[in-house]
């Protein structure tokens, strides 16, 4: 079966696709840094970080919409800023009547609201796109050379591995169980909630089992190879010219944006 | 079959830059133990054992059972990691875990990566551990139980560590955020507390050999029970009055520096509440206890009911 | 002979924009044993996901003369047994007894008929004597017989089995055979053990790329050595 | 010929107490294909698993005249190239070409011949294009392949594979089969799937509790019907 639907990795040969790993992730990191450092209501800097964006998606062969498109997926926790609409005293833009409550939306409660949405937006399209033009074993690759400590990146590489095994595993539990929730005609059934968890759990438990003798597989598999408990990894990356020149150019968008978003 | 990201997962943007420091700061000392503790106290066979439990965590976070309205109970794992792998190897698993959810699917944000492990790794592990390890040696039933009130204990300082750091940021208003996080979280925390107690349950019938004495699981100090312990503490106690007197911890806040220096001048709660929340008092205390015995009663009875069968 | 599964030009497509069944027809009726073959990624198991619904395609699916609907899913569930290639898959409970309870008891049926339809199930799979042992204990051959259980448990009209025969060793694949074969209840089975196929079943369905490539007598489909090779499969 | 593997009176309990070998005895001499064939439960996991010393049971295994002990561990495991039954367990690491180079890295070779070997190997199961494919997007036939180069590239004297044809369609399997047949190397192939070892393997091991029952010519061990029933098997 197919999990393939977790891989947010898009075949492509653009410049982005080739940029060296350990140069994408940090530029990512950068500029999501800079968007935590641009002060509220900055919309020349945020614009230029969007252009960026743009830049970056066209370059990236996938289209310019294409991170535009994936975006929302962060929205929904929008909600947790929503109070400061109301809380922030300023000017009065709107108000309504909510319940029992008169609600005021004021002008600066409304810039602090924009600001932290759209940082949150533009942080987003920078990471879909760094996973989209990066297949994640080089992201890996990428984390081990920023000193990442070496076990939790092959924590982490069995886990991108195994995710895929185990998540098909899931969908078929999943699967089985729905096929047996059958209901006679007129009765009312499915069983208590409590019920329920419990067969969920012991999924679980199963799942577990299963996961926890598949490790000790793997260990002979990794035995029998030759491992004798130190982890030896071969991804020689290296730097070439135009690593550093689109590195240095994106810096320089970046140092802009924030000297743009500090002008009065 | 969809990833669907849970409430948990803080975006980039919705902290502010030193929150999210601070956050990583700690979080990378925890880790740092954890990093050098697992390299010593396991054998080169936790390698493959801690990956692919890691990848479990993952999976079993899509099992679901419908509750009602079609609302969904599911599992955040943090409880359930520690007390099967140990405490230091589950903050590593649970690590992992959310940084794959957050470098593969954009679930919760980079830069605020240290608050969310923080928070649903590093915090989720030393109380479900804990509070289990204090009672690793007793009946079945009482581990049961224990570990059911761990699971939603661990939930609900997942939430409330959400929602202390998103009203430092200035993002939100603790009046609103604090209820709400923990209002919604004590609901999902029920459905974490049922799925952990079967699932250890079914662990202990099948291969109680994977959780005796003896196995790397029971091997953390004494130590964890104390953090177990005062965490929990913190978050039982902390919970109700923070949504019964916002203005209190508002102040103390104030008064250490901490909401001027994240929020970039503005002083988003400066005098001002929200009605329908800031009137609330002993009220939500008593509401808070109730929820934590309620959780306990069910977790004895659940205990029980799996106890019988067998 | 009543018609009790009928597929009418049948389509699905996986999210992910594959296309794994492109206008699947059949009908089987009341007693019918029939094998469905083919290469892998033919769309075998898709189409057994569709006769209960787990996946919804567009065409129609009827089974026992009820229209496959959102409405009449559970019902539907009751009557069409699927057991899956895996049966750790399968086996999710600790005790073979609540396995084979799982069925009943989400059916709203009372204690003591779900007590006797478990007998009964793991009686006819010749189990009874494991009704209270670890699923997880249990050899591969043990598994299959209780995964079969699990579903007979909820006396269903028809058995879908996906390629029950994989894994096992000649005499638990020789028990499993006899097994089938003293089942009185229809059966549709998905292999690629064309000796099973020879063996226990009369029809036979072939299906390529999402497509019904034959579709008859299981002796004239497996005679036809030609055929055989252009779809992927082998002479028993 | 010369020797290559030697097992005298091999035996091996689990854990648990479960006595799993009871004094196997066997040689291999160099070039020999050899299937290893017995009902669930014989020990023949079990045996594969004691020739690189991954279980360690008390009798004598030699390799290649190398007595097994803990000091050259590491020498045999490069002699003895084993393959586990389920690709998924073998293909551990994200992409391709990290996973054929795991055996070359942990001996110790430098960069340029890990490289080297890997392309060797992808290219003798006929994979090179795969080279920096990701793992899980592979089918089974073409994780079973790569399962094997992952062995291959350590220049294993001798390959172990423990049900290499499981779960396979009939064209994979006949893929398999042509692969392993163009491999110049000892080999000792577990299997139920006893048209597999009609072809390939001109000798036969059966194992039953683990015991040796026969060791002999393929041909007189599979003519012999009621040997096999006696041990659960069955003729091709
Ligand atoms: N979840 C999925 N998402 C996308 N494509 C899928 C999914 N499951 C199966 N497919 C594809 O659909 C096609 C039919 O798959 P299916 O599993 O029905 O084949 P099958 O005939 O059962 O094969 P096998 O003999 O290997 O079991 C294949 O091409 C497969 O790759
Ligand atoms: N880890 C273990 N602990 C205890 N007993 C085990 C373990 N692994 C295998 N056994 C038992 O040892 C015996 C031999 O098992 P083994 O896996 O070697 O059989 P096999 O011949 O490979 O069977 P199959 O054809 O099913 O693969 C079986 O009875 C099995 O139950
Ligand atoms: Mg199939
Ligand atoms: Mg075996």
């Amino acid at each position: 079966m197919h999990s393939d639907a977790f891989d947010r990795f898009h075949h492509g040969h653009s410049a982005l696709h080739s940029l060296d790993p350990r140069i994408k992730v940090v530029v990512t990191i950068a500029f999501i840094v800079s968007n935590a450092l641009l002060p509220d209501g900055a919309w020349m800097a945020f614009a230029l970080a969007w252009l960026m964006i743009l830049i970056a998606n066209i370059a990236s062969g996938l289209g310019v919409g294409f991170s535009f498109r994936r975006s929302f997926i962060a929205l929904p926790f929008a909600l947790a800023a929503i109070t400061v609409l109301f809380s922030i005293p300023g000017k009065a833009v709107t108000s309504f009547h909510f319940l029992m409550w008169d609600m005021v939306i004021t002008d600066a409660g409304l810039l602090r609201f924009v600001s932290i949405v759209v940082r949150s937006w533009l942080s987003v399209q920078m990471a879909i796109l760094l996973v989209a033009v990066t297949e994640f074993p080089k992201i890996i690759h990428a984390l081990n050379h920023l000193r990442v400590p070496t076990i939790l990146t092959v924590i982490i590489s069995f886990l991108y591995r195994y995710l895929f095994v185990l998540a098909d595993e899931v969908m078929r539990l999943l699967r089985a169980r729905e096929a047996r929730s059958a209901v006679v005609a007129g009765s009312n059934s499915g069983g208590s909630v409590l019920w329920r968890a419990r067969v969920t759990g012991n999924m679980a438990g199963q799942l577990f089992l299963r996961s926890y003798e598949r490790s000790d597989r793997v260990y002979n598999a990794m035995l029998s190879r030759g491992y004798k408990g130190e982890l030896m990894t071969m991804h020689s990356h290296e730097y070439r010219a135009s690593d550093w020149q689109i590195g240095s150019i994106v810096f320089i968008g970046i140092l802009i944006a924030q000297i743009v978003g500090r002008l009065p | 079959m969809h990833y669907s990201p849970a409430l948990l997962h803080i975006p980039d943007g919705f902290l502010s830059l030193i929150v999210s420091l601070i956050c990583w700061a700690i979080t990378a000392v925890v880790l740092a133990m954890a990093v050098s503790r697992s390299n010593k106290a396991l054998g080169e066979k936790q390698v493959p054992l801690m990956g692919i439990m890691a990848a479990f965590i993952f999976a079993a976070q899509m099992l679901n059972f419908p509750v009602a309205g079609g609302t969904s109970g599911h599992l955040l794992g943090g409880a359930l990691a520690a007390i099967t792998l140990g405490p230091w190897a589950g903050m590593l698993v649970m690590t992992a875990v959310i940084a794959v959810q957050a470098l593969l699917f954009q679930d919760g944000g980079l830069l605020v990566m240290g608050a969310n492990i923080l928070n649903m790794g590093l915090v989720t592990a030393a109380i479900g551990y804990g509070l289990y390890r204090g009672v690793s040696n007793s009946s079945r039933g009482a581990k049961l139980a224990v570990a059911g009130v761990a699971a939603w204990i661990s939930v609900m300082a997942g939430a409330l560590f959400t929602a202390l750091q998103l009203w430092v940021s200035g993002t939100s208003q603790l009046q609103v955020v604090i209820p709400a996080m923990l209002g919604v979280h004590a609901l999902i925390g029920i459905g974490e507390a049922a799925i952990t107690v079967a699932a250890l349950a079914f662990i202990l019938q099948t291969r109680p050999d994977l959780l005796n004495e003896k196995s790397t699981a029971a091997q953390g100090s004494r130590g964890w029970v104390v953090a177990g312990v005062v965490i929990s503490l913190v978050v039982v106690l902390l919970s109700p009055l923070a949504s019964a007197f916002p203005d209190g911890l508002n102040r103390v806040a104030e008064d250490l520096g901490f909401i001027h220096t994240a929020q970039s001048g503005s002083g988003p709660l400066a005098g001002y509440s929200v009605p329908f929340f800031a009137d609330a008092s002993f009220s939500k205390i008593a509401a808070g206890t109730i929820g934590a015995l309620v959780v306990l009663g069910l977790s004895i009875l659940a205990g029980r009911s799996l106890q019988k069968k067998t | 002979m009543t018609e009790i599964i009928r597929v009418a030009d049948l389509q699905f497509s996986y999210p992910d924009g594959h296309k794994a069944l492109r206008g699947v027809s059949f009908t089987l009726c009341e007693g019918d044993k029939a094998a469905l073959v083919g290469p892998n990624g033919a769309g075998k198991s898709t189409l057994m996901l569709q006769l209960n619904g787990i996946l919804e395609g567009q065409g129609e699916v009827e089974i026992d003369n009820l229209r496959l609907s959102r409405d009449n899913l559970p019902v539907i569930r009751a009557l069409v047994g699927l057991v899956f290639q895996n049966p750790d898959d399968q086996l999710f409970s600790p005790t073979v007894f609540e396995d084979v309870a799982f069925g009943p008891l989400h059916m709203g049926l009372p204690e003591g008929e779900v007590i006797q339809r478990v007998d009964a199930a793991l009686e006819s799979v010749r189990m009874s004597a494991y009704r209270d042992r670890l699923s997880h204990h249990l050899s591969v051959g043990e598994k299959k017989r209780i995964a079969i259980a699990t579903v007979l448990s909820m006396r269903p009209k028809i058995l879908v089995l996906d390629e029950p025969s994989a894994g096992l060793d000649p005499r638990a694949r020789r028990a499993l055979i006899n097994l089938l074969r003293d089942l009185p209840i229809t059966m549709l089975v998905s292999t690629h053990d064309m000796r099973l196929v020879e063996e226990l079943l009369p029809r036979t369905i072939v299906m390529d790329e999402g497509l019904i490539a034959a579709d008859g007598i299981t002796k004239e489909i497996l005679g036809n050595e030609k055929f055989l090779n252009a779809h992927g499969l082998e002479k028993p």
